[in-house]
């Protein structure tokens, strides 16, 4: 049996048949002059996924102009229903607070104190050190004339609070590079 | 399981809500009043009309829900054709002492009924199938008398609807119903609401509610959807779901579908230890209505309250 | 974790040991509980009392450390009691296998050991071969060489009385453990294990989960809904991160890292792929050559040919045997061996072991690059409490990162379930994602060695590395594409179009991977996966909570791993109430299976632990460093100088670093007789780097502190809320004591051991907060993990006059 | 009808989002606390902390009972602060009879130092504290600007676990009592404290002084409740104190 529901929605959806609140003789100039009144907010659900422990509880952010304005715990994913924990309820604070790093920065030997520094600048200064460093102290072949193509005067380490895009991005250029000293928090 | 609701209750329920509306939004009165009049009419004939119907045959329902196809869809009506005629009967005085500008349309929407000349059961069930002739064939007819016939069959289905509905909602929440119509009637939804926390016995993180549903505009069930469904296009946007709201009115909002151009009231029962009477709550929304359709939204489904001219 | 957290639902029994879910995994504890008013008993085993005991059935205090004795007594108790699931040890697990004649166990020792070297010779911990190369099996169990036989005779010293005297438990609350959790060891009985960073944090600690897993092979607990061995993952994406192997010994995807002995991709393979000649063992990791070759595609794109070996000789190679972990790293930093690096989210100068030596061997680096959200004890090493930053010669670059909310892409949860997250704002100010600030400086690097060349440019500049850094192009690298026009099944797929299945992974170069774990999870079929919020479900799966259409799941959408050995070897549930899998009309229902073979009886079956060799789930380990059984020892740091079971004390395998930094207490030391154990708090999140900044967390938990029992504080004079100073051989830590009961002293082969525990969430970059509870625990580590022994080491405990650290 | 809470203390895991959610709201700033040996921070109400999570623990044999008392003002049915508050600046604390609430206002600025320790002391629960920089007398609001907009309190919205319940008093009685009989059966010791003349019902599932000093008025009063937290209000708290130290 074929119902196709677009049948139901011409009828009940595109008002051919019905009355208008004018035909029943109801004044609809108050409710027009309050709706215009009103200060309307418009905001958007995003779904994004909780930054702590690792049962990765959705969370649905709303945002307004760009702003986040509230979370809530995601009550569609099965695993929290909508729960939070205390850390995930505190999403916003922890997204607003005055401490966060905002740009780059640099701090030189014996200095006492951080320079702003553009992101350009911060690059340039660190891929010559890592060519610098690189270049000086690949080992190609080992003692034994093996090639073994490591370079273990440089280290990487971090970060399980990278997404697996960020985390193959990383590995590959450690690779890359060379560099064998690698790790991260799946040992502390 | 739902069971029906008891009459009394609900007339409690709306008038604290209408009061509650009204001292919000004084404006809303000539919206809100009538209409809630009507809804408590409606619920002492729900109760009425359960206490005279005989349950379903629902070894009639079979598969259709799992293939998508609701309960009440294409089926014959005409074991509903003595509820009909009572609701009617029950609620044409209602309707024009609430209404006066319709009273003569009523009248002869009375008169035929009585004559035999209309028969609320057909047209019940081409309403629900989407085909309008018998409307149609009623001639010679005014375009008030057709509007007000629709709306006639339109109360008096949802009347009896509601009084059926809670039998078949366990059968309807039995299959995971992922469509945006209603699982019973076929009906789009007038209403959605984020419920309120569950009152389980479990001790530890129960979730704070905030699940969707579906409030359908013609038979009252309520069934669950993913909150950043779109009922009209049945597109899921978890990225760039959009809501408005006023600005100093928590829990009252109109969410819109990026894709369709439709758009839903929506009420956030974490927000309010209100009554829950839905109805009542779309018409008190009238004014996000307003601001929907001035913003080019259509709504999920067309009520008097949300047409305004 | 083997299983998924809704699963936990269908447990009868949970074991939580090494954990404290309900504080660090708040929202898992929604569904023990749920088990809990179905009637599951939920037994808490753990040195302190907290708000997971508050919620289990019954709380069980252990000293630190002794887990293993612990476990050893319930798997005596299962075996002498006879609670073991007969037809699951005897059909699926290597029970029946004959171990090799020359094995022994002597003294705390397993055959094969070098002192000299302290390592093993792992020769004789093999199975004895029958004609056709298989392993030889009693099924009767009988034989005094099987298994089973070895095993009961293993731990056969583990009685109560040793159990008792050693763990500090009372033999009545070993008993009220064994009995109610063996008790799953019947066909329609689950019981879970659920354990977290309190088991790995031990020089035993692989070994403390062998144990367990032991124990769920015999109750037949793995592969069932309800079941398993669950590590509740400490970070939140630290599924993914170890999937992606940001790990010294790994490749993405669980491959070992070459080394210097394997110089060609044919020496890698041939020493990595194993082979056995049963048909019916499916053997998986046979196909290791193909997810290799993807990698190296990945990586290398179209400069990776047949020729080239797939850029094989490019990758670096370790040194065999040497550990490049962080132990290693930090010393060999304190000697002044590394010039720079990276710190990428993470704060070490709070959490590895020993901290004041990592701070110090810092101070050595010429530059480091350090990302963060937060200025950090990390990213302000320079100028730290006590250091004058005008001796300080290293530089410090800054990079100011998002956080997750300001940033789309994938995480990986505890149960291997794949989740994009959507942008949902901009980050604060000029942060940007780790993934920008990757492939922003791999190109300022590239761009450097395309205009001036270098040492060995090829490595870098060959690379298939993007201009600049999209999540999603990222995810489809991870899933893999096809580098030629190719046919799946009858399927044509054309060149550059995505992987359908890793099964469709080749070893000639003609696909790529990033991992191959995560291949199928953006197909041209169905798109992003990760994405998907699809509630449906069978009636079979809502049963147990399956969610098969909610985002995705490696391997190929599994939910529950080891499922066929949730079937009887006819495909038959072994309960049917809560089937995983079932053989029904010639297909499997219900979850994905563990491969699509029919079940294990027919004539095309497949054991059911596949990525086993022999595809028996393991019994007798020989893969472990430190012996095939479990076997207790002491943490290295011991308030006791003997246990029952041996002479052996410690563990005589674990790993260690020497430096005039690294003092060790010896075992029994009256001058630091009180065990401290290390834990995390709800309100803060880890080294507290992220929950420090937010006030109102802060407000809550202000301040170091220190949890001990009335009884100690009476002997050290010491009040609730007194100042004190913990201190041993490496330190000394200023904390507010806590004085509350519920620390309870131990009684120790007849002597009163107690025990103290600290948060590690402070350190000095707030103010007066306190600073690194890691000052105090020691580098030693596992010997196959490397994970330092954060749980357990001594110190001493006194009151204190004025504080500096902590106002 | 008025409202009221019912506070399930077996339901509550001290995860504090009670404490943290009312701070948001009324926007209370961050006090900088200290360590004193135990998880309860800050140590006590203040002008920063309507709301507080208390913590309680103590052996029971070898079984630790760990127990968590979110306090908050009560909002008495016949609240003493009210008639002594009267007695002192008009309309500085208000009874709404609609809602129930006790709510303090800005007049509560005008009245002493003095003043604020004669209704501090009428206060069988020590609930009241004073700014001592703008001299105003704070407390829990009962969101009172939520509740009259149809709104939940913020702390009862932001509970995870069920313990923190507000609704029509009738119906939050009868749910009271529900639970009361549902874990009468693991607790025998459970008790409803001052139903009869409070707002904010608690359930206690071990003996009251096991959770705070306060979380119980009195018991076996025989003279009339009205007159004697009126009139007596101050040396009661004492009296409490004296009882409970006991």
């Amino acid at each position: 049996m074929e119902v196709n529901r677009r049948e139901f929605l011409k009828v009940s959806g595109s008002g051919v048949i019905g009355l208008s609140l004018l035909q029943l003789g109801v004044d609809v100039r108050p409710v027009r002059a309050y709706a215009k009144a009103l200060k309307i907010e418009g905001t958007k659900e995003i779904v994004s996924v909780c930054p702590f422990c690792s049962v990765s509880c959705h969370i649905i952010a709303h945002v307004r102009g760009g702003k986040l304005i509230s979370t809530e715990g995601d009550p569609d994913y099965p695993i929290n229903q909508g729960a939070l924990c205390a850390k995930g309820a505190s999403m916003l604070s922890m997204t607003r607070n005055e401490n966060r790093l905002k740009k780059p920065m640099y701090r030189a030997p014996g200095s006492a104190k951080w320079e702003e520094k553009t992101w350009e600048w911060t690059f340039e200064q660190i891929a010559s050190r890592v060519k610098k460093v690189r270049d000086k102290d690949l080992i190609q072949k080992d003692a034994s004339g093996r090639t073994v193509n490591r370079l273990e005067s440089l280290f990487f380490i971090g970060t399980s609070h990278a997404d697996n895009e960020e985390c193959a991005a990383a590995h590959q250029m450690v690779r890359g590079l060379g560099i064998v000293h690698v790790d991260h928090q799946a040992r502390t | 399981m739902p069971t029906n609701p008891v009459a009394a209750n609900v007339e409690r329920e709306i008038q604290s809500l209408s009061a509650g509306i009204l001292a919000k939004r004084p404006q809303l009165e000539g919206i809100v009043k009538p209409f809630a009049a009507l809804f408590i009419e409606k619920a002492r004939l729900a109760e009425d009309l359960n206490n005279q119907l005989g349950p379903l045959p629902l070894d009639s329902i079979g598969t259709r829900l799992s293939e998508g196809v609701p309960v009440l869809c294409g089926i014959s009506f005409s074991f509903l054709k003595q509820a009909l005629d009572y609701a009617f009967t029950a609620l044409a005085p209602a309707v024009k002492s609430r209404f006066p500008a319709i009273v003569s349309a009523i009248d002869r929407i009375e008169t035929e009924q009585r004559l035999g000349a209309l028969d609320l059961s057909l047209l019940a069930e081409e309403y629900l199938g989407g085909g309008l002739s018998g409307i149609r064939e009623a001639a010679p007819v005014t375009e008030l008398y057709r509007q007000s016939l629709g709306f006639v069959v339109q109360l008096t289905l949802s009347a009896v609807l509601q009084s059926l509905a809670p039998s078949l909602a366990a059968r309807a929440a039995e299959i995971g119903w992922d469509h945006g119509h209603c699982p019973i009637c076929g009906s789009m939804p007038l209403i959605s609401f984020l419920s309120q926390p569950p009152n389980t016995p479990s001790e530890y993180l129960v979730g704070g509610g905030g699940q969707r549903y579906l409030h359908c505009a013609m038979c009252g069930h309520d069934w669950h959807v993913r909150r950043q469904f779109c009922a009209a296009c049945e597109k899921d946007s978890s990225d760039q779901h959009m809501y408005f709201k006023a600005a100093d009115a928590a829990g009252e909002r109109v969410d819109i579908c990026p894709h369709c151009a439709h758009y839903l009231p929506c009420v956030d029962l974490r927000e309010t230890d209100a009554p829950a009477h839905l109805d009542t709550m779309a018409v008190g929304l009238a004014h996000l209505d307003v601001l929907a359709q001035e913003k080019g939204f259509h709504p999920m489904v067309r009520t008097p309250w949300n047409t305004f001219a | 974790m083997t299983n998924h957290w809704v699963d936990l639902k269908n447990a009868d029994a949970f074991l939580i040991m090494g954990s404290n879910a309900a504080e660090h995994h708040p929202i898992s504890f929604k569904w023990v509980l749920q088990a809990k008013e179905k009637g599951a008993v939920v037994i808490h085993v753990d040195p302190k009392f907290s708000r997971t005991s508050a919620r289990s059935s019954f709380h069980v205090p252990l000293r630190s450390g002794t887990d293993i004795a612990f476990l050893g007594g319930m798997i005596k108790y299962i075996i002498e009691k006879e609670k073991y699931f007969k037809d699951y040890v005897v059909e699926y697990t290597n029970a029946a296998f004959l171990v090799n004649k020359d094995f022994d166990f002597k003294d705390g020792l397993f055959s094969g050991y070098d002192p000299q070297t302290r390592k093993y010779d792992a020769k004789t911990w093999s199975f004895e071969m029958d004609e056709a190369g298989l392993p030889k099996k009693d099924k009767s169990l009988q034989d005094p060489r099987c298994v089973f036989q070895l095993l009961k005779k293993h731990y056969e010293r583990y009685n109560l009385d040793n159990v008792s005297a050693i763990t500090g438990v009372s033999q009545e609350d070993l008993l009220k453990v064994y009995e109610s959790y063996s008790a799953t060891g019947v066909p329609i009985k689950a019981g879970t294990v659920m354990y977290a960073l309190g088991w790995t944090q031990h020089t035993v600690g692989v070994q403390n989960i062998r144990a367990a897993c032991m124990v769920q092979l015999l109750l037949g607990n793995m592969g069932i809904a309800g079941g398993g061995v669950n590590a509740l993952r400490g970070e939140p994406n630290v599924q993914g991160s170890t999937d992606h192997a940001l790990l010294y010994a790994n490749i993405p995807g669980y491959l070992g890292a070459p080394i210097d002995e394997w110089q060609t991709l044919a020496d890698y393979n041939k020493a990595n792929t194993p082979a056995t000649k049963d048909p019916k063992s499916a053997n998986w990791w046979q196909n290791k050559p193909k997810y290799l070759a993807s990698l190296l595609k990945g990586w290398y794109g179209e400069k990776a040919t047949a020729d080239n070996d797939l850029c094989y000789g490019l990758v670096p190679k370790c040194a065999k045997g040497v550990d490049y972990s962080y132990m290693f790293l930090f010393d060999r930093m304190y000697q002044g061996k590394i010039r720079g690096g990276f710190i990428f989210g993470l704060n070490p100068m709070n959490t590895l072991a020993n901290t004041h030596k990592a701070r110090a061997a810092m101070d050595k680096l010429d530059w480091v690059v350090v990302s963060e959200l937060h200025h950090s004890e990390t990213t302000d090493n320079w100028r730290r409490p006590g250091v004058n930053p005008k001796n300080m010669k290293t530089e410090y670059f800054l990079l100011p990162s998002a956080h997750r909310i300001e940033k789309e892409g994938t995480v990986t949860n505890s149960s291997r379930l794949v989740l994009w997250h959507h942008k949902a704002i901009e980050p604060a100010g000029q942060a940007k994602t780790f993934g920008f600030m990757l492939v922003g400086l791999m190109n300022a690097i590239r761009d450097k060695y395309i205009k001036n060349g270098g040492t060995l440019p090829e490595a870098i500049t060959w690379q298939d590395w993007p201009k600049t850094y999209v999540a999603e192009d990222w995810t489809k690298r991870l899933n893999g594409i096809f580098t030629k026009d190719t046919k799946v099944g009858d399927k044509e797929y054309k060149k550059g179009q995505l992987v359908p299945t890793f099964g469709a992974l080749a070893a000639d170069g003609s696909t790529t991977s990033l991992c191959w774990v995560y291949t199928g999870c953006f197909t041209e079929e169905d798109g992003n996966k990760t994405k998907r919020r699809d509630p449906k479900q069978t009636p079979m799966q809502e049963k147990i909570g399956l969610n098969p259409n909610w985002a995705w799941c490696w391997p190929v959408n599994r939910r529950i791993i080891y499922n066929r050995a949730s079937v009887d070897p006819t495909g038959k549930p072994w309960n049917p109430d809560k089937a995983v899998i079932a053989w029904e009309d010639g297909k499997w229902v219900g979850d994905v299976p563990d491969g699509p073979w029919p079940p294990m009886a027919s004539e095309n079956g497949k054991y059911p632990f596949i990525m086993q060799t022999h595809g028996f789930g393991a019994l007798f380990g020989p893969g472990r460093l430190d012996g095939p059984f479990p076997e207790h020892y002491e943490p290295v740091e011991t308030p006791v100088t003997s246990h029952p079971f041996s002479p052996q004390l410690s563990s005589p395998a674990y790993k260690f670093v020497s430096s005039e930094m690294d003092k060790l207490t010896k075992p029994g030391d009256p001058a630091y007789p009180i065990v401290l154990t290390t834990y995390n708090l709800t309100e803060h999140w880890c080294g507290g780097g992220e929950t420090r900044n937010v006030p109102n967390l802060l407000e809550t938990e202000p301040q170091l502190y220190v949890e001990m029992s009335p009884e100690l504080a009476n002997e050290k004079g010491i009040k609730n809320g007194d100042p004190v100073i913990v201190e041993n051989v490496r330190g000394k830590v200023e904390a507010i004591a806590m004085v509350t009961v519920r620390i309870r002293p131990f009684k120790v082969q007849g002597k009163t051991v107690h025990l103290v525990g600290m948060p590690f969430a402070f350190g000095w970059s707030t103010p007066k907060c306190g600073d690194s509870t890691n000052r105090l625990t020691p580098s030693v580590a596992d010997p196959n993990t490397t994970i330092f022994e954060l749980k357990a080491c001594l110190v001493n405990v006194k009151k204190a006059g004025k504080l500096t650290e902590i106002a | 009808m008025p409202k009221a809470f019912l506070i399930d203390t077996s339901r509550c895991t001290a995860c504090r989002g009670c404490q943290i959610a009312c701070k948001e709201w009324n926007e209370l700033p961050a006090n900088a606390t200290k360590q004193r040996g135990s998880h309860q921070n800050p140590p006590d109400l203040n002008p920063h902390n309507f709301k507080l999570v208390r913590f309680n623990e103590h052996l029971e044999g070898a079984t630790v009972r760990w127990n968590f008392f979110p306090d908050q003002c009560r909002h008495c049915l016949e609240p003493p602060c009210y008639h002594e508050g009267a007695k002192l600046v008009d309309d500085a604390i208000i009874h709404d009879q609609e809602t129930g609430a006790v709510v303090y206002t800005d007049k509560t600025k005008k009245i002493s130092a003095d003043g604020f320790e004669i209704i501090r002391d009428s206060c069988p629960y020590d609930i009241p504290r004073r700014n001592p920089k703008t001299g105003q007398i704070v407390k829990c609001t009962m969101c009172y600007e939520r509740v009259v907009r149809g709104m939940l309190p913020a702390c009862v919205k932001a509970c995870p676990t069920g313990t923190m319940n507000f609704g029509d008093r009738e119906k939050m009685l009868d749910l009271a009592q529900q639970r009361l009989a549902a874990v009468r059966k693991e607790y025998p010791k459970a008790l409803l404290a001052d139903a009869d003349d409070v707002n904010v019902i608690y359930l206690l599932i071990d003996e009251p002084q096991n959770y705070h000093k306060h979380s119980v008025a009195q018991k076996d009063q025989d003279i009339d409740r009205k007159l004697f937290l009126a009139r007596l209000g101050r040396p009661l708290r004492r009296g409490v104190e004296a009882l409970l130290n006991l």
